[in-house]
């Protein structure tokens, strides 16, 4: 997934030195370090070690579990654990410790972990010191991906137990390369290597404690200088490369790029209330425009296009043929809404039925949700739209407005942007599952209720094997393209530079985190020579 | 036959404060009176930092939107709307549902005793949030006055009423700077300085070459409006006769400005600085935002955006109460400048 | 450094002070010697403006020279031009201009600033607002000290103390630690001269020094300068106030229009001024022998040809009823240090119709106030006012509201008095219009015609040009705003009218035309006024009562002439002293 | 002999004593040559005026002076340094940046204008209140205002807009309370003086009705240099308001008002420079061309009459 911007031909030969302090810089600052956000979850990563971790291939492979087998029904996983690893408190990482941490994520601990394994868990159990067994009440067959996030990231019970929400916010305890040392608020994170730490994941390029001392997580919201404190060698590496500058980026540093697969940048559309409530009229819109030239153009080339509206094409069993059932075609457009009643036009081109326009009022969180390449490329889909007869509101949402919930209900938008990162295509179930009047599901931000969508998502979880488990969710993009309650924009992508003098940087491949365990500083400055080799091909995955 | 004096001024005829009875002269103000007016200033002090605190409140609580469902949403980083069943456990942990005067009244508790409450995003004690982040604000907030006060007074002394071109062209740059927008300047000077020759750090931090650039970004604009309202003062000073008399006794012109005409054209810049505490700490915000510096400012626009009441309510009460001293610390300054606001003040 | 202040040493005498002198000239016992001095101004239009012509002057060691004449005249650039002070926007030409020996048109800043202070002290025209307010008097006494060579800042003090008790201030340690604010006018004029003679300059120029002081203390100053003149200094006198000049000057020199139209010995130029101006100036001053006459010649001349309005005055009382009666008047105000003071104690006055009461006390006396208590401003403590007999100062805001038109005010500074926004014309109808009830549609036009005619009346009867209805009050001049501000007073047809200093802040020649005017409107309209002035002079000249008032209190109050020729009152009685003059004129009558 | 006397470095002298007579001659010289009042005016108040006209066209006509429609995207040529077809360059959607900052005039000058008319407007209305209404109003007045100095006007805009949603109307109301203390204040100070005034004074000794008073006076003159600082206001509100925009609280896309062109310009700046240069020198010579206009009618109003 991760595009190969072959880190390895820029290393020097020789063995990887010890010591020094990455200066890294991030774009946002997370609440906690450990949460369900995925800026949490990156920070998470560097001092939480998961059960199991994902490889280049998207394989799972053995981290803090070192073996897994699933029941016959299902229904059961058993989990076999390392034996020498601690918490960094002293606390041993046994099964107790890891039930306790399933308990604790359902119970309110992590509403990320909570959002995927609703509805399945049931029950987690230690069957002895070093094997845990995992009770569900349904097949879920992304169980071990879902795992492999830093989400499930596994804490001490003790610290958990003993000590106050704050402090575990502040400086949870895990058994990962690095403990939080200080937390400068709106400044920096500073991690410090866990001089002891020995359960790095299989696919680590090392064993044993991180090369470096400590990474200095600084907080730099404004692009330019994020970027700009890369060039003035104020960091080592960066974070959230901006558009404009990864051609540069790639050209001067180690640069790599994340395609996160789950939901890519969407725009929802409302099919509960108001003119999206036609079929014709989102099929309309999704013919409307021409959304890879804009995705071109907005991004400067850098993201791919994504012309699905459920899955990335990075996710496992994305299908790419139903994805590009809607390639840019205006006079199918206007077809479909001519069809569909709208055959009048206003002065300005919008176009009228029954006496009222076309209009949508198009909502989306700005800088939180969507950065100001993808503004552009809203207003690109805005100003293209036009020409069929939409008459596109933009409504921009202020973090607060955005997560208040004052705008999330299906009176609140006609349209809305959203993504939703996720290892695996079980998002379809998070985001097409029906809510009911007990449990209405607040992440179906298209309120589409569809039955065939729904048990075709639930046969595709409870497959056996991974090719029908492909299968049925080929099927459920099919179901959902011909129903076409929301409009593929971009990928959500992560970046990131490094500077010549750090090697060893790597993403994960669950959320794209950077890893930090393996990284090393160059000493020898002519190692580090450019090697103007390479271009970045990228890959889907 | 006589004759007599013709014309006898009775008042002077410049607007001198009327003198005060030259009978008891030396009258220092009795202790009774200064406890008096320092307690009144604190009563006025404590006034204006509770309506503060109770607007900040009621604000709050009027916004649109559920508390409770944004800060789970922020938890998971989702922005959907919550059944009450996942919202109960945050509703009692904060008391979101209580009536809002219920709500009103334990702040006001926790004000007498002295506790702002906890974070509701951050999960920490207001105190330490707020504790955590005040240096650089303040730091900030003084070092752009410093900056503003010393441009100011530079351009002041070495161009008022000059040969034409001179006086004209800094005035002129001074409405220049007055009409700067704060992050416009912020952003031209950090890719100019920063990112272009590498003069300083791109992201400042703490350190002391880290804050040239922001207290230039707020400084420079305040320095535009501070010399406007001094040089307007400056030169009607320089006309005043007690001017020419100084000069009559021999001083240079430059130890004329300084001595004497200075100093009276300190007061209009004064009383701008009180004013100007309060839209230093917007601009702090500005700054923060593009020199990515640590500070309240940052720490405001989140809690806004997070609603994080506590947050909020302590950072305003905290700016009130800089405000509320500051200009205590101008009222000194005052009299110090002009001994003659003594009572009055 | 030199020790005494009461022996200047000149410069001739002890050449190394500061600086060697220049080569010393032919007009080396001259201090000064200015020939066919000219000074221009440009304005901002680039306009340049002559404002001395031809000016030629020498002053001579132990002399004082005197400059007089009215307003406008040069006097202060004159004496501008010896300390190079005139300004950047001034040019200046002359035959010869040397201080001291020293050609003063090619003296460097430099130079400059080691000559001021030490060879000339400067006395500011503006005495009250001469001293930096923000500092104390010992600092600013000390500037001229540590400008010119006293470093040590003890060594200073001492020699302000010094210098403070020289010029006669009493508690001098006090008062070097107080700001000009906190001092009375006398105590800061002798600051400043204080400061002027702090390094003993051989020339003092001393421009109008006693303007702004109570009539006592204008003494006390002049005793001062006459002191220094006596020890041997040089003092260049400006003034338009003949009696300061004839008290102090051995030559006089009268300006008009930046010439110099005549000069001679003090006693020639007052007693026996050969020039029509100078003979006019002196005229114009008021005085007790001046009462019932015109001041200035032109009325004089009018009054000759128009018999029937010949100054009678109608000095018996008991004929007119009482216009306006107080009785027992008490006014306490608050300070700021929360002290309450008495300011008007006990007063108690009445005034016949025709007739003039005169308000005379040094500052701060409670002249003013009494004033505002008898036109309705303030409300009395206690005491009361009766208007044509009838309550006032009972009726409450609204009730005097109606009547207000029966008593009016002029004040001394009549430009603070009128509407920025508004024309003379405005001004003038805003007064006639009667104060209630509008004024129906139909009827404004018509209105508004009548109300522009009598404003014409109004402007003609105080002797203005009716095309100056057009004119904002800035752009008239002094006399004319004070013209415009009677008329104003006298729109409503009021039965008293309070003039309030109203000829104080006027140049002796334009205060003549006023006195003139309003003796004129007496006789032809018989109004009554209550005036009030620290001019003992213009008192005189005016009243046909008289209230004395010191610290609040009427000292003393009945007939004019009876409280001037025999005062009983000790405190009137040293009021006149100080007028008693070492010379004495005999007005040439026309 | 001619020689130049002072060196430059002495000032003007005071020429300025109000109640001598020297000066009223003085005045009334100066006062007799307002004739050619046009002449006088320097140059900068020339080129300000020019501005000013162009601002007004481009309010008023934007497509007189608009090369390309503000809204039509070019996605082929995104970001495009300045050149011939598009003098001030393209943004990231390609648009022209000239058209869309013309266009965005007339919205940037309503915010600038509505929001200093309702700081004013509120000023008005609690500096009569505090100057006119007697101690208890001038003292609660007074208090509110110094709560209102204390409080970061940033967060009221802030939480207004949070209220309300960013829009232009919402900009013009946030920015028009966050400036109205201080302009209340300003109304305040100027309505005590101009009642303690002796005109007004004078005008009670003629037992005119206070209403009369209050109309004819004390508003009139009160009101007088407001006409200035409502000049002044203008660029302000417009540095304020995109200031807010700075921090996302501004006009929703695709509005070409000026403070949205600065956030917009923002992530560009080392790229594409001229998107957040241009802007933000059109709101600088707005702000300027307001202040040096402002300023001039201030002095101008003082010179004409008072
Ligand atoms: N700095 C200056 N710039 C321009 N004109 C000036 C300046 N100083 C004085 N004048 C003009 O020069 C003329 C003479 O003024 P001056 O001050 O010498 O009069 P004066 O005789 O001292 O009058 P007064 O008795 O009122 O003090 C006046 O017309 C005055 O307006
Ligand atoms: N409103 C007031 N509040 C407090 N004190 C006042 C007030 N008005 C006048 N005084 C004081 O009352 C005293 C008398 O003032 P008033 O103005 O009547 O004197 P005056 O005789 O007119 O003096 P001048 O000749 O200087 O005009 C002064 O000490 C003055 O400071
Ligand atoms: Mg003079
Ligand atoms: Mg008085
Ligand atoms: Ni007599």
């Amino acid at each position: 997934l991760v595009s190969t911007e072959q880190v390895a031909e820029r290393q020097p030969t020789g063995e990887p030195q010890s010591g020094g302090i990455i200066e890294y810089g991030h774009l946002q600052e997370p609440k906690c370090v450990y949460g369900g956000w995925i800026q949490e979850n990156f920070t998470a990563r560097q001092i939480l070690d998961s059960l199991v971790s994902q490889d280049n291939d998207g394989e799972i492979v053995p981290w803090l579990a070192t073996d897994w087998e699933v029941s016959e029904d299902q229904l059961v996983w058993t989990l076999d654990l390392r034996e020498d690893v601690s918490f960094t408190d002293g606390t041993p990482v046994d099964a107790e410790a890891v039930a306790y941490n399933f308990d604790s994520w359902l119970d309110g601990g992590n509403g990320t972990a909570a959002a995927h394994l609703g509805g399945f868990y049931e029950d987690a159990t230690a069957v002895n010191e070093h094997t845990v067994e995992i009770q569900l009440s349904a097949p879920f067959s992304p169980f071990l991906s879902t795992l492999s996030q830093s989400y499930f990231g596994i804490q001490s019970p003790t610290a958990l137990e003993n000590r106050s929400a704050e402090e575990n916010c502040r400086a949870p305890i895990g058994s990962g390369p690095f403990t939080v040392q200080a937390w400068e608020s709106g400044q920096y994170l500073e991690f410090a290597r866990n001089e002891d730490y020995n359960s790095a994941p299989e696919n680590a390029k090392h064993q044993g404690p991180a090369y470096v001392e400590g990474i200095r997580w600084s907080f730099i919201p404004d692009n330019t200088s994020r970027y700009g404190s890369l060039l003035s060698e104020e960091s080592d590496a960066v974070g959230e490369i901006p558009a404009v500058n990864i051609a540069e980026a790639k050209e001067r540093f180690d640069f790599e790029q994340y395609i996160t697969p789950g939901r890519p940048v969407v725009i929802n559309l409302n099919t509960e209330k108001g003119v999206f409530t036609d079929q014709q009229v989102r099929q309309a819109l999704s013919f409307a425009t021409d959304r890879e030239a804009n995705i071109e153009s907005a991004f400067l080339g850098t993201v791919p296009f994504e012309p699905s509206g459920y899955l990335s094409q990075s996710t496992p069993a994305y299908d790419a043929e139903a994805a590009s059932e809607y390639p840019f075609d205006l006079d199918r457009a206007n077809e479909l809404l001519d069809e569909a009643g709208w055959t009048e036009r206003a002065e300005d081109g919008t176009r009228i039925k029954d006496g009222e326009r076309l209009e949508v009022l198009f909502t989306y969180g700005l800088n939180t949700i969507v950065t100001p390449d993808g503004n552009t490329a809203i207003q690109n889909f805005q100003e293209q739209a036009r020409a069929a007869g939409f008459d596109i509101q933009l409504r921009p949402l202020t973090p607060s407005e955005n997560s208040s919930g004052a705008f999330s209900g299906p009176d609140a938008y006609d349209a809305q942007v959203g993504y939703w990162t996720s290892p695996h295509a079980g998002i379809l179930n998070i985001n097409y599952r029906p809510g009911t009047e007990e449990a209405p599901n607040g992440a179906n931000t298209t309120f589409l209720v569809n039955e065939g969508v729904y048990e075709t998502i639930q046969q595709a979880l409870q497959a056996p094997t991974s090719e029908e488990v492909a299968e049925h969710f080929s099927d459920a993009q099919h179901q959902l393209s011909e129903l076409a309650p929301a409009i593929g924009l971009y990928t959500q992508t992560n970046t990131i530079a490094v500077s010549d003098s750090l090697a060893g940087v790597w993403l994960e491949e669950s959320q794209g985190s950077p890893v930090f365990h393996d990284a090393y500083f160059v000493t020898d400055e002519s190692g580090a020579d450019k090697s103007d080799a390479e271009e970045s091909t990228e890959e889907e995955g | 036959m006589t004759l007599t004096p013709s014309t006898v001024l009775t008042e002077p005829l410049q607007a001198t404060p009327a003198p005060p009875p030259s009978q008891s002269p030396r009258q220092r103000t009795r202790p009774a009176l200064i406890l008096s007016l320092l307690l009144r200033k604190l009563g006025a002090a404590a006034v204006v930092v509770w309506a503060a605190a109770s607007l900040t409140f009621l604000m709050q609580a009027l916004l649109p939107g559920d508390r409770a469902t944004m800060l789970l949403n922020q938890q998971t980083g989702q922005v959907q709307e919550r059944s009450a069943e996942e919202l109960a456990p945050i509703n009692e942990m904060f008391g979101f549902t209580d009536p809002l005067l219920v709500q009103y009244l334990s702040f006001l508790g926790g004000l007498l005793r002295g506790d702002l409450g906890v974070s509701y995003q951050l999960l920490q004690p207001v105190t330490t949030v707020i504790g955590d982040q005040i240096a650089p604000t303040v730091i900030l907030t003084f070092s752009s006055l410093a900056v503003a006060w010393a441009v100011a007074l530079v351009l002041l002394v070495l161009t008022a009423r000059r040969v034409g071109w001179v006086s004209r062209l800094f005035s002129g740059f001074e409405a220049a700077a007055a009409a700067l927008p704060q992050y416009w300047l912020g952003i031209i000077l950090l890719v100019v300085f920063a990112l272009g020759l590498g003069l300083f750090p791109v992201v400042g931090g703490e350190g002391l070459i880290g804050l040239v650039l922001p207290a230039l970004t707020l400084g420079i604009p305040l320095a535009g409006f501070l010399g406007q309202t001094m040089r307007t003062e400056f030169e009607r000073t320089l006309d005043e006769p007690f001017v020419l008399t100084a000069r009559a006794r021999g001083m240079s012109d430059t130890a004329v400005r300084i001595r004497h005409v200075l100093r009276h054209a300190l007061l209009p810049g004064l009383t701008l600085t009180g004013w100007a505490i309060g839209s230093l700490f917007s601009g702090a915000v500005i700054a923060e935002n593009v020199f990515s510096r640590p500070g309240l400012g940052g720490v405001l626009v989140d809690a806004v955006n997070g609603r994080d009441l506590p947050v909020v309510c302590g950072v305003v009460m905290l700016v009130a109460l800089i405000y509320v001293i500051a200009n205590l610390v101008v009222d000194t300054a005052y009299v110090l400048v002009d001994p003659r606001l003594k009572l009055t003040h | 450094m030199t020790t005494t202040i009461t022996n200047p040493t000149l410069d001739t005498a002890t050449p190394a002070r500061t600086e060697p002198m220049s080569a010393l000239t032919a007009a080396a016992t001259s201090l000064v010697t200015l020939e066919d001095l000219n000074v221009w101004f440009t304005d901002a239009a680039g306009v340049a403006h002559h404002v001395v012509h031809d000016l030629s002057l020498e002053i001579n060691p132990g002399e004082c020279v005197a400059v007089i004449g009215e307003s406008g005249s040069g006097k202060s650039v004159t004496a501008r031009t010896l300390i190079g002070l005139t300004g950047s926007n001034s040019r200046i030409q002359a035959t010869r201009a040397t201080v001291g020996g020293r050609d003063i048109q090619q003296t460097t800043d430099a130079q400059w600033r080691r000559i001021r202070g030490t060879k000339i002290g400067f006395i500011l025209q503006d005495a009250l607002v001469s001293l930096d307010p923000l500092r104390t008097i010992g600092a600013e006494i000390g500037e001229s000290l540590r400008l010119h060579g006293v470093t040590k800042a003890s060594q200073r003090r001492d020699r302000v103390i010094e210098l403070l008790e020289a010029v006669g201030v009493p508690e001098p340690e006090l008062r070097a630690r107080q700001r000009s604010g906190e001092l009375s006018g006398g105590l800061r004029q002798r600051a400043l001269i204080a400061s002027a003679i702090a390094n003993d300059p051989p020339l003092l120029v001393a421009d109008e020094p006693t303007t702004a002081l109570d009539v006592t203390v204008q003494a006390q100053v002049l005793d001062l300068l006459a002191q220094r003149k006596a020890a041997g200094s040089a003092i260049l006198l400006i003034s338009h106030d003949f009696s300061v000049v004839g008290r102090l000057a051995d030559r006089v020199l009268v300006m008009q229009g930046g010439h110099i139209v005549e000069q001679g010995t003090a006693e020639q130029i007052l007693k026996n001024p050969r020039h029509e101006y100078t003979r006019q100036l002196l005229d114009a001053v008021p005085s007790g022998t001046t009462k019932g006459e015109y001041l200035t010649s032109a009325k004089r001349a009018e009054a000759l040809e128009a018999p029937k309005l010949s100054p009678v005055r109608v000095t018996e009382s008991g004929d007119a009823p009482p216009v306006l009666q107080a009785t027992g008047l008490t006014k306490s105000f608050r300070g700021p240090d929360g002290v309450t003071r008495t300011v008007v104690k006990d007063v108690s006055f009445e005034v016949r119709g025709g007739q003039t009461l005169g308000i005379v006390g040094e500052s701060g006396s409670g002249k003013s106030t009494t004033a505002s208590m008898a036109l309705g401003f303030l409300q009395p403590d206690s005491g009361t006012v009766l208007l044509n007999g009838k309550p006032w100062s009972e009726l409450g805001v609204a009730g005097r509201r109606s009547r207000r038109r029966e008593v009016t005010v002029v004040y001394q500074d009549p430009l603070s008095s009128f509407d920025p926004r508004w024309t003379a014309e405005q001004i003038l109808t805003d007064a006639l219009e009667p104060a209630t009830g509008g004024i129906a549609f139909g009827a404004r036009r018509r209105q508004r015609v009548s109300l522009r005619e009598r404003a014409e009346e109004l402007v003609r009867l105080v002797g203005l040009d009716p095309q100056h209805l057009s004119k904002h009050p800035l752009q008239l001049s002094g006399g004319q705003r004070q013209r415009l501000s009677i008329a104003r007073a006298l729109a409503p047809e009021p039965d008293v009218v309070v003039l309030d200093e109203a000829v104080s802040a006027l140049d002796v020649s334009v205060q003549a035309q006023v006195l003139d005017l309003l003796t004129e409107l007496q006789q032809r309209l018989g109004t009554t006024y209550v005036f009030i002035s620290h001019d003992l002079g213009v008192i005189h000249h005016m009243s046909d009562h008289i209230l004395v008032m010191k610290d609040g209190e009427a000292v003393e109050y009945g007939n004019a002439e009876q409280i001037f020729h025999s005062p009983a009152h000790p405190y009137t009685q040293e009021l006149l002293r100080s007028l008693q003059m070492p010379t004495a004129h005999t007005p040439v009558r026309l | 002999m001619t020689t130049t006397l002072n060196p430059a470095s002495d000032t003007k002298p005071s020429t300025s004593q109000p109640t001598t007579a020297a000066s009223q001659l003085h005045s009334s010289l100066q006062s007799r040559r307002p004739k050619s009042r046009l002449r006088q005016v320097p140059l900068t108040v020339w080129i300000a005026g020019i501005v000013a006209l162009l601002l007004l066209t481009a309010s008023l006509a934007p497509s007189l002076l608009a090369t390309h429609d503000p809204r039509a995207i070019q996605l082929e040529s995104p970001l495009a340094a300045p050149n011939g077809e598009h003098w001030f360059g393209t943004d990231q959607s390609g648009r022209d940046l000239y058209s869309r900052m013309v266009h965005g005039t007339g919205e940037s000058l309503l915010i600038g204008l509505g929001a200093t008319g309702i700081g004013v407007g509120l000023a008005l209305l609690f500096g009569a209140w505090a100057g006119l209404g007697g101690r208890w109003a001038d003292a609660l007045i007074g208090r509110g205002l110094e709560v209102f100095f204390a409080f970061p006007t940033l967060l009221l805009a802030m939480v207004f807009i949070t209220i309300y949603g960013p829009s232009a109307p919402t900009l013009i109301l946030a920015v028009g309370l966050g400036t109205a203390p201080g302009y209340t204040r300003m109304v305040r100070g100027q309505i005590l003086a101009v009642r303690h005034s002796g005109y007004v004074q004078a005008a009670e000794a003629l037992g005119h009705s206070p209403w009369r008073i209050l109309s004819r006076h004390i508003l009139p003159n009160a009101l007088r240099p407001l006409l200035a600082i409502l000049t002044l206001g203008i660029g302000q509100s417009i540095v304020w308001a995109s200031g807010l925009a700075f921090l996302g609280f501004g006009v929703a896309p695709p509005s070409p008002e000026w403070g949205a062109l600065l956030e917009a310009g923002r992530p560009y700046i080392t790229e594409a420079w001229w998107l957040e240069i241009l802007p933000g020198l059109a709101v600088l010579a707005t702000a300027l061309t307001a202040t040096v206009l402002g300023k001039h009618l201030e002095t101008a109003l003082e010179g004409s009459q008072s």
